[in-house]
């Protein structure tokens, strides 16, 4: 069994609307030295696969396929083994 | 004229878009998405608005790999027009049968108004009947900002694919873009319900052009 | 993984150390009430039965303390199909259709969690409707909240907004109406009341009856997890605002698979209605409460598989799978032999449907867990809480209070009307109400911004007017008469619409009930709507009781939320507020009576309310009503606004907002009139030609104030003072006001 | 300048049903070898603090006022310290 874990956010051009509006958040709440939220997706998929190596494959293509949509989203993930 | 409503589960203006076509004479029956029968038969094929599959992860995203959707990607190249309102938009832009992405409003936020919208194609498949420039359409959408690169814009300015632009910034939309075509003109994707306003009880009747332009369009061409 | 605890109830604590320790206490059951368990038990109720009990005789469940009063709602009339007692009430519209209507509380849950606590609202109410095999075609929302620039009403205002639009608009439910008052008798107890309103075709009229004995019972729709277990007695339990541990019972709702849940639940009762004998939404206390109170209702017992619940989490125990409030949950009885045709609706919506246990003729509520019987208790016994007689004391306050009125100062009474129109309980809610879908299903005719919202039933020439009202300001002066008015405000919001109100749900909100003061104010203020109820002819077809609503011991006011529907027989008659057109003369409608005590001008210039209210002739607030209905009806008006609260000068800019008009007017008395407040009274307008068929009809109810002006300025002279303003001063001020103080 | 990565899921208690329709629609994409999808969220949030102490102290407090719902989310996070 793997788990991996995949971080999802917006690319740089994007406008996160969310980010700005928890960055004014934390000022009111007096953090006023944040400089800059950006909020994004974290999923968490366990799977079975052959290998390290095949579930990397098959992390990478199901986040492309579905987790993500490329015009607007970039991601980075990690893929460890764990108990069943 | 035929028409067809295709029902994913959690779309929710489903009935309305039957009642609309229904009103208007476009001859509409309804279509599970779960199914993956031809749609060969239709003259215009209706995505509705909604939440499909709860609009988890992205909305649209999820809707976009319901197996009719091949069958609308077959109609979509076939010439055969397809509307997507509010969620069926978003379900077009993930799907790739036209270009960029609704994100959420610039101020996050759901909204429920009636906004005013510029025609800015008169002669388009989903315009023609329209005799002024600007019409009050309703609006109800949380993820309504249309986003696309700046090449995408260009294009979409170029080929005359902007079809519906909103008067004010309502939802922070590039270009003020609140309805798009696929460079073909035969699919349309906007996030503005016209389905909610034809009937003159509930107060606004300027839906009635875009359902009575489709009708012309569809007997000019005879896709069927 | 971990190793599987083989038993899971292998660490709750036996009957006897239940008895010794008292735990059913932190449950919420009396000594006396344990005792009477293990007297008809007749041995020491164990674990999971304690459980039930508790969750039972919650007064949430039972009504066991607000029963006495409840009882004596007059609920019975020509259109009455159902009254209280099933998940909703019932009307005759006609055309064998009927309307299906209910109030719901989320307080607790809200004040905890405001996103869930009110999307679990919306969801509870709306399944009360589709259980009942109507198509829900309308929310609203009533909300009292505290001081509106505190950081921490904001907080609860974004949560509860965000809640009741998450889930309303994504199940595509339009929310129409509904209220939003702030008063700092909330700020520690905010009130979160929804009402949900459907439509039922006569044919399919079905009430939640386990008959049968063999018939099976079918769960269906989302698995069991630990959320909300006790949420029940939860809700009957004061707020102590040291303590955080109350936060377990908060459930997350999911409005995609409750929109699966509904559209199967309705289409199975539509193609097997004769087969399915009983449907009950898992709302308060789960699992246990709608299968016992179904098996109650029948006279029958019934056996349930715990094994057989779908579950979520892993090693839940019969206690907790019973007691469970998770969401999108239903129970079907079916008769036997049919069950396999009912459940394919389900699974066809990729639902779960799954046999849990079958209705059987002994009478007693069994489970069984991992093959043993794990609870064995009489099913009326579990599902007739101990009545409670509790005192009633009138409060202190209400003696000493004389109806001498507050007298407003009025140096500058444009001032004052642009101060009364920006306070957050007048001003416009529309920043808040706007992120709430009020068009979906494209039925909506009067969308949030008119007295009542109004809904047409598509395929006919009807709709259906709805509204909820209370004025707690009232209620706290004098419980009985503000009782009368909530119901008189909210019939006066119906008929301004032009529709014949046809029957009431309500909210009752209060305190601690085992303080005779608070009981008094209950059962004064039921009293008082009860009183009006029959003399408008609304019964009472179903309603919801939130007590315990205190923190640290100081009670919220009198609350008692009274939703409203009005039937129009022709989508003709559907009047709205606004000013049509230049020339058309103003008439005041009903007694002007100056009285300002409760009112929200006493409370902008003093901080408080004070004072009793006079009391109301209910006679002549009907007649007044009732000429207004029948000259909207005849379509002798061109619009009706009823006058509420800030009084005749509101209501008169309320009519202008949003046209292109103004009017002059004149008034026969003090200035400080056109702020004071009573029932029934109503600004109209009427086309000159109409005029004299208009005067004629309402005698001497009409007062003639002025006309509507195509210069956009108000006007109005009064014996002392003048407001002289323009219509878009008094505009931004409402407008932008409540939106201005969340910022 | 610190950098925070706050990963946010439900507690496993709480239902989470974007996940279970993920991985219902991964399933049809034919990634059956998917056993569970959790989704939460993730957040970058920069911010200056005297110390790397400090700024842990400053993330932790405002995850908790803010970024989380302590009823239902947990937590986890790292924080570096990057160029300002
Ligand atoms: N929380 C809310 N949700 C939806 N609509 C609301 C809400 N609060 C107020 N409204 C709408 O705003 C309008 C004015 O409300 P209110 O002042 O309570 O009316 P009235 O005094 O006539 O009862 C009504 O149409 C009402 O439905
Ligand atoms: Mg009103």
């Amino acid at each position: 069994m793997y788990l991996a874990k995949i971080k999802v956010t917006y690319k740089p051009s994007v406008l996160d609307p969310q980010g700005e509006v928890i960055k004014s958040a934390l000022h009111r709440l007096d953090y006023e030295t944040v400089e800059q939220v950006i909020q994004g997706k974290y999923f968490e998929v366990r799977l079975s696969a052959d290998s390290l190596a095949a579930a990397n494959g098959l992390v990478e293509s199901m986040t492309e396929a579905l987790l993500i949509n490329q015009n607007t989203e970039t991601y980075n993930y990690t893929v460890e083994e764990v108990e069943a | 004229m035929k028409s067809v409503v295709v029902r994913f589960p959690g779309s929710n203006c489903d009935e309305d878009m039957f009642y609309a076509l229904q009103e208007l004479g476009l001859n509409p029956s309804f279509v599970s998405a779960q199914s993956d029968i031809s749609l060969a038969d239709y003259d215009a094929i209706f995505l509705p608005g909604g939440f499909s599959y709860g609009d988890y992860l992205r909305t649209g995203a999820i809707a976009r790999f319901s197996p009719i959707m091949q069958a609308v990607q077959a109609a979509a190249d076939n010439g055969q027009l397809v509307v997507g309102i509010c969620n069926g938009f978003q379900i077009l832009t993930e799907s790739g049968l036209l270009p960029g992405q609704l994100m959420m409003n610039e101020v996050p936020g759901f909204i429920c108004d009636e906004t005013l919208l510029q025609v800015e194609q008169a002669e388009s498949a989903f315009t023609n009947a329209y005799t002024t420039d600007e019409i009050l359409i309703p609006v109800a959408h949380a993820d309504g900002r249309y986003y696309a690169d700046e090449q995408t814009l260009a294009d979409l300015e170029s080929n005359h694919q902007i079809v519906f632009k909103y008067t004010s910034n309502l939802n922070g939309s590039e270009d003020m873009i609140a309805g798009i075509t696929n460079k073909q003109g035969n699919v349309l994707g906007m996030m503005p319900h016209p389905e909610r306003a034809v009937d003159p009880l509930i107060g606004n009747t300027d839906g009635q052009n875009f359902f009575k332009s489709i009708l012309a369009t569809v007997a000019t061409q005879g896709v069927n | 993984m971990v190793e599987m605890v083989s038993n899971p109830m292998a660490n709750e604590p036996n009957p006897t150390d239940i008895q010794t320790t008292k735990l059913y206490e932190a449950w919420g059951l009396t000594e006396h009430e344990y005792d009477l368990i293990v007297d008809e038990l007749g041995r020491l109720p164990n674990y999971t039965e304690t459980g039930l009990f508790s969750a039972m005789w919650s007064e949430h469940c039972s009504y066991k303390k607000s029963k006495p009063v409840l009882r004596t709602f007059w609920s019975k009339n020509e259109r009455v199909l159902q009254g209280p007692g099933e998940g909703a009430g019932i009307l005759d519209i006609g055309d064998n259709q009927a309307v299906v209507f209910k109030a719901e509380s989320h307080n607790h849950p809200s004040a905890v969690e405001p996103y869930e606590g009110a999307a679990t609202g919306v969801e509870g109410i709306l399944r009360d409707i589709f259980s009942m095999g109507a198509q829900p075609i309308a929310v609203l929302d009533s909300l009292q909240f505290g001081d509106v620039t505190s950081k921490q009403t904001q907080r609860l205002i974004d949560g509860v907004v965000a809640g009741i639009a998450g889930y309303g608009n994504a199940i595509g439910i339009p929310t129409v109406g509904g209220a939003m008052n702030f008063d700092a008798t909330y700020q520690h107890n905010p009130l979160v009341n929804v009402m949900a309103v459907g439509l039922l075709d006569q044919d399919l009229l079905h009430v939640g009856k386990a008959e049968g004995a063999g018939n099976v019972v079918l769960y269906v729709g989302a698995t069991t997890g630990r959320d909300g277990i006790q949420g029940a007695t939860f809700a009957s339990a004061e707020f102590d605002s040291s303590e955080d541990q109350n936060r377990s019972a908060v459930q997350v709702g999911d409005p995609f698979m409750e929109k699966l849940v509904m559209d199967a639940t309705i289409q199975a009762i539509q193609e097997y209605g004769d087969v399915i004998v009983g449907v009950q939404d898992m709302g308060a206390a789960g699992l246990v409460s709608s299968t016992a109170e179904m098996a109650d209702k029948a006279g029958m017992g019934m056996i349930l598989d715990l094994d057989q619940v779908p579950q979520r989490e892993e090693n839940m125990t019969p206690y907790e799978l019973m007691l469970s409030e998770s969401q999108e949950r239903m129970i079907l009885v079916v008769k036997k032999g049919h069950e396999d045709a009912v459940k394919q609706i389900f699974t066809d919506a990729d639902l779960n449907a799954i046999v849990i246990g079958e209705v059987t003729d002994n009478k007693q509520y069994q489970l069984t867990f991992d093959g043993a019987l794990v609870a064995d208790v009489p099913v009326d016994f579990l599902t007739s809480a101990p009545k409670v007689e509790l005192p009633q004391t009138e409060p202190a306050r209400l003696v000493e209070a004389t109806t001498a009125q507050y007298q407003p100062e009025v140096t500058d009474a444009t001032a004052v009307l642009k101060q009364l129109l920006a306070q957050p309980t007048i001003a416009s809610k529309a920043a808040l109400y706007r992120h709430f879908d009020c068009s979906v299903r494209a039925d909506t005719v009067i969308k949030p911004g008119g007295d009542a919202a109004v809904v047409r039933v598509r395929g006919t020439e009807k709709a259906l007017a709805m509204t909820t009202d209370i004025n707690s300001r009232y209620t706290y002066l004098n419980p009985y008469i503000g009782g009368q008015w909530a119901i008189l405000e909210a019939a006066q919001n119906i008929v301004a619409t032009g529709a014949e109100p046809i029957g009431i749900t309500d909210c009752l909100n209060f305190g601690n009930p085992d303080d005779p003061e608070i009981y008094y104010e209950l059962a004064q203020s039921v009293a008082g709507i009860n009183e009006v109820a029959q003399v408008i002819n609304t019964p009472v077809i179903s309603g919801n009781v939130s007590l315990y609503n205190e923190t640290d011991g100081t009670a919220i006011y009198p609350t008692p939320m009274v939703g409203m529907v009005g039937l129009h027989t022709s989508t003709d008659d559907i009047t709205t507020i606004q000013a049509k057109q230049a020339g058309d003369v103003v008439y005041l409608v009903g007694e002007l009576k100056a009285q300002f005590n409760g009112s929200e001008i006493q409370h902008m210039q003093t901080g408080s309310v004070s004072g009793d209210l006079f009391s109301i002739n209910v006679d002549h607030a009907q007649a007044v009503q009732a000429k207004i209905l029948e000259a909207a009806q005849s379509h002798y008006v061109n619009s009706i606004h009823d006058i509420a609260e800030g009084g005749l000068g509101v209501a008169a800019s309320e009519i202008l907002f949003g046209t292109p008009f103004g009017a002059e007017l004149t008034l026969a008395a003090p200035i400080g009139n056109a702020f004071s407040e009573a029932p029934s009274m109503f600004i109209v307008t009427v086309a000159p030609a109409e005029q004299a068929v208009f005067e004629a009809l309402m005698g001497d109810e009409a007062t003639k104030l002025g006309e509507i002006t195509e210069n956009p300025t108000l006007k109005l002279v009064a014996q002392d003072q003048t407001i002289n303003v323009s219509v878009s001063d008094v505009e931004s001020m409402y407008k932008d006001s409540l939106w201005q103080q969340l910022q």
